[in-house]
């Protein structure tokens, strides 16, 4: 059976089209580097210098100077370039990446994003969310839609500091894929299986659905 | 944003809708760097009113010096025109509106850009005649003078060789303004030499990552090299 | 300023004279680009109460996770700590002070000291929590906030290969943050796993050019390579 | 007989010492690359992007990408490296350029100097002069006593625009080599056969000299 984290990865591969420049935040989103598919023109940004990175293949010897920003090895494809901090922030800033996926602390219906700090608990610093968050064209969420204690992380409204505000466009969960608009967070697909009322039930914002159009994944 | 896979088109392509009135950006200090033909083909496809960005005004009857001539020109931003007398003489008869920055603020207001920042702090000219019309700030006791950044819908760029994303690399001193350009406008066309398959530019060599490219032209070295200045020392 | 033929030396003579309470740049992005050899030389000579600029902490017990554990570390500037829980625990308990810096900002403040600039304008983080205490202004219709040059007494840095004048080339992820550091302090030291003599290295692969290197020193790769938390994807 | 121009070249030249950086400013001073010599450890910088820069020796075929900022066809020595105008400013406004030469339209005994513009008659744009005046570690002024018409370019206040103000350090003319101090310009050397007399008639600015220091050249 597909577990939970599976079922995002492989629904958020959707999301990547050919010819396109990704950037892939640390933790979930990271694994969906081996759900893209091989042949496709996309390269991968990571923001420690690389633009190109690719897995690492069994067998392929490490190399020491070849990280990506959460401290994988990695290796590189055709077309891969490496760089300085300041070039690799350009990108960002300059709106160069054109989708990044990104975790989740809160996320709320109106797009807002909390993914750095929980005070008091969790504080190791903002790294390149801020601008990734604010600056990347198109921002996609992956996360559990509920925290380990069951508590919605899709929200009305982020408790946590932002890491951006109005910056998300889509967010994929094992139980949803969801867009934010002005009226809501509009349900596009629902997880095969589930009920629309045990989606409302998991999720603490305004979900939009009409039925007639929902998709399955 | 151009496709990885999209970026390799002919001269026609690249230079198509292009509108009167657009703010270019033009690589090249002097002849080397000078995007030739990318340049002629502005000539040919007719815009007027064209703002202008380059470090220099190239020479008499080459590269921009002909954009100047033929009237095309409203406005030029610049560093130096020591090499273009027609450029100077445009500019005093009130043909075209010129304006001066010192050349290391002209780099840095582009690379600002490039890079996303709305400006940065300089002590730079402070009370000569170029400080006229800046704003100045106090931080942590100094005296600063803001540039703001320096955008173009269009920046045409030379690049010695590319790969079909449209990684750059630049040659010797062909490299001046062409890297910051590269990053600064909203549509970056580049011609070059020699365009590669993806992964046959060694990765540590590459000055300009694809991700700022939008069209990636190749041109032969006939079309692209102009200039009677040059002279030894 | 160092003379050109007088930049190769060992690691005492390089590190001399750095003083208790010095600003201390530091490269690296994780392991990967950390000066190690130069750090523990660092470590050995006992200077206290430093400031340190790193993009993180690296690790504990390598790097400056060696320094902040020996209680030398006074004030560190970062972007993320992710990767040291020592370091953590070091700023939840008072022991050391952390500024956080949004990556590609801390990155844009120490290059421009690196080009002598006082500060730039970023609209990143405007309303979040890292806005507190940032001036803004208005410019051209939009708000910006100004983030102040970020300069140092010292930077240490790693290259994979140098000549006698100090001309650097780094390589692939070990980039990072050196080649902004080895332009924004006052003396720049750089470690190197091979020193060549003066038109070796080709000219247009140079990333650092010499003007900025104050002191070059050979380490072997044994002494530089730390670093236990790398992982596959 | 030595010419003007070569009393000045020869003496500019025993300003740059072993290990140094220097940038040559347009005109005049360009010519002192060939007054330095071949085996010293000394990188000649270019505001267009080099740094190691030689004259093209005869019969070395010309590189039409590798020029100098006055438009010149040069070549490199080891030690060379090429960048960007970005970089190039850098190493001058962040003063690692150990002794810069410029020629000067109007010098002053404050040190400022007037070398970009002259209203009304000659205004091609201000290029890269007001960095390397403002921003090098050592500004040396390498010009004329006199303008064509036989006036004192070396004066007590500049009248023309400045290219940036107390920035001079030493002024080389084919009559004397003179140090800005606070008190006035200090005639260090002057040219063999000229005496003080003639000196302060060709000046309009405050001299101090004094004989038993003083040398010839």
């Amino acid at each position: 059976m597909i577990s939970d984290q599976q079922r995002i990865l492989t629904r958020a591969a959707r999301e990547v089209t050919d010819g396109q420049i990704v950037n892939l935040g640390i933790g979930l989103p990271t694994r969906l580097f081996h759900y893209l598919p091989d042949d496709m023109n996309v390269l991968v940004h990571s923001e420690n210098g690389v633009l190109g990175c690719r897995p690492r293949q069994e067998g392929e010897l490490p190399d020491s100077d070849m990280i990506d920003s959460g401290g994988a090895y990695i290796a590189t494809r055709a077309g891969a370039s490496v760089f300085d901090s300041a070039m690799s922030f350009a990108m960002i800033r300059r709106s160069r990446i054109d989708v990044t996926f990104m975790g989740a602390f809160e996320v709320d219906q109106e797009g807002n994003l909390a993914n750095w700090k929980i005070p008091g608990k969790f504080s190791p610093g903002i790294g390149g969310a801020m601008e990734l968050a604010q600056k990347v064209a198109r921002l996609v969420v992956l996360c559990s839609h509920n925290d380990k204690h069951g508590n919605p992380k899709i929200l009305t409204r982020c408790q946590l500091p932002l890491t951006a505000s109005r910056c998300v466009a889509r967010i994929i969960t094992e139980k949803a894929v969801m867009d934010v608009t002005p009226a809501g967070l509009e349900v596009v697909e629902v997880a095969e299986g589930l009920g629309i009322e045990a989606l409302r039930e998991a999720t603490n914002a305004t979900l939009l659905i009409d039925e007639s159009r929902l998709g399955r994944f | 944003m151009t496709l990885l896979n999209q970026k390799v088109c002919d001269l026609d392509a690249a230079m198509a809708n292009i509108s009167d009135g657009a703010t270019i950006m033009v690589g090249g200090f002097g002849s080397p760097g000078t995007p030739f033909a990318l340049l002629d083909a502005l000539l040919a496809s007719g815009q007027r009113n064209l703002t202008l960005i380059k470090n220099d005004a190239n020479e008499p009857g080459i590269g921009i010096g002909k954009l100047i001539e033929a009237g095309r020109v409203k406005r030029l931003i610049t560093s130096h025109l020591g090499l273009n007398r027609t450029a100077i003489e445009a500019m005093n008869s009130g043909e075209i509106e010129v304006t001066f920055h010192p050349q290391g603020l002209l780099a840095e207001k582009i690379r600002c850009a490039g890079v996303g920042h709305g400006g940065f702090l300089t002590d730079i000219g402070i009370s000569t005649e170029i400080a006229e019309g800046r704003h100045e700030i106090n931080l942590e006791g100094g005296t600063w003078a803001i540039e703001p950044a320096l955008q173009a819908d269009v920046a045409l760029v030379h690049a010695e060789r590319a790969d079909r994303y449209g990684n750059l690399i630049y040659r010797a001193t062909a490299s001046n303004f062409n890297p910051l350009m590269a990053m600064a406008a909203e549509r970056v066309i580049a011609q070059t030499y020699r365009i590669d398959t993806p992964g046959n530019l060694p990765i540590d060599t590459i000055h300009t990552p694809c991700a700022f490219i939008s069209h990636v032209v190749q041109v032969d070295h006939a079309s692209s090299q102009q200039g009677a200045c040059l002279h030894d020392l």
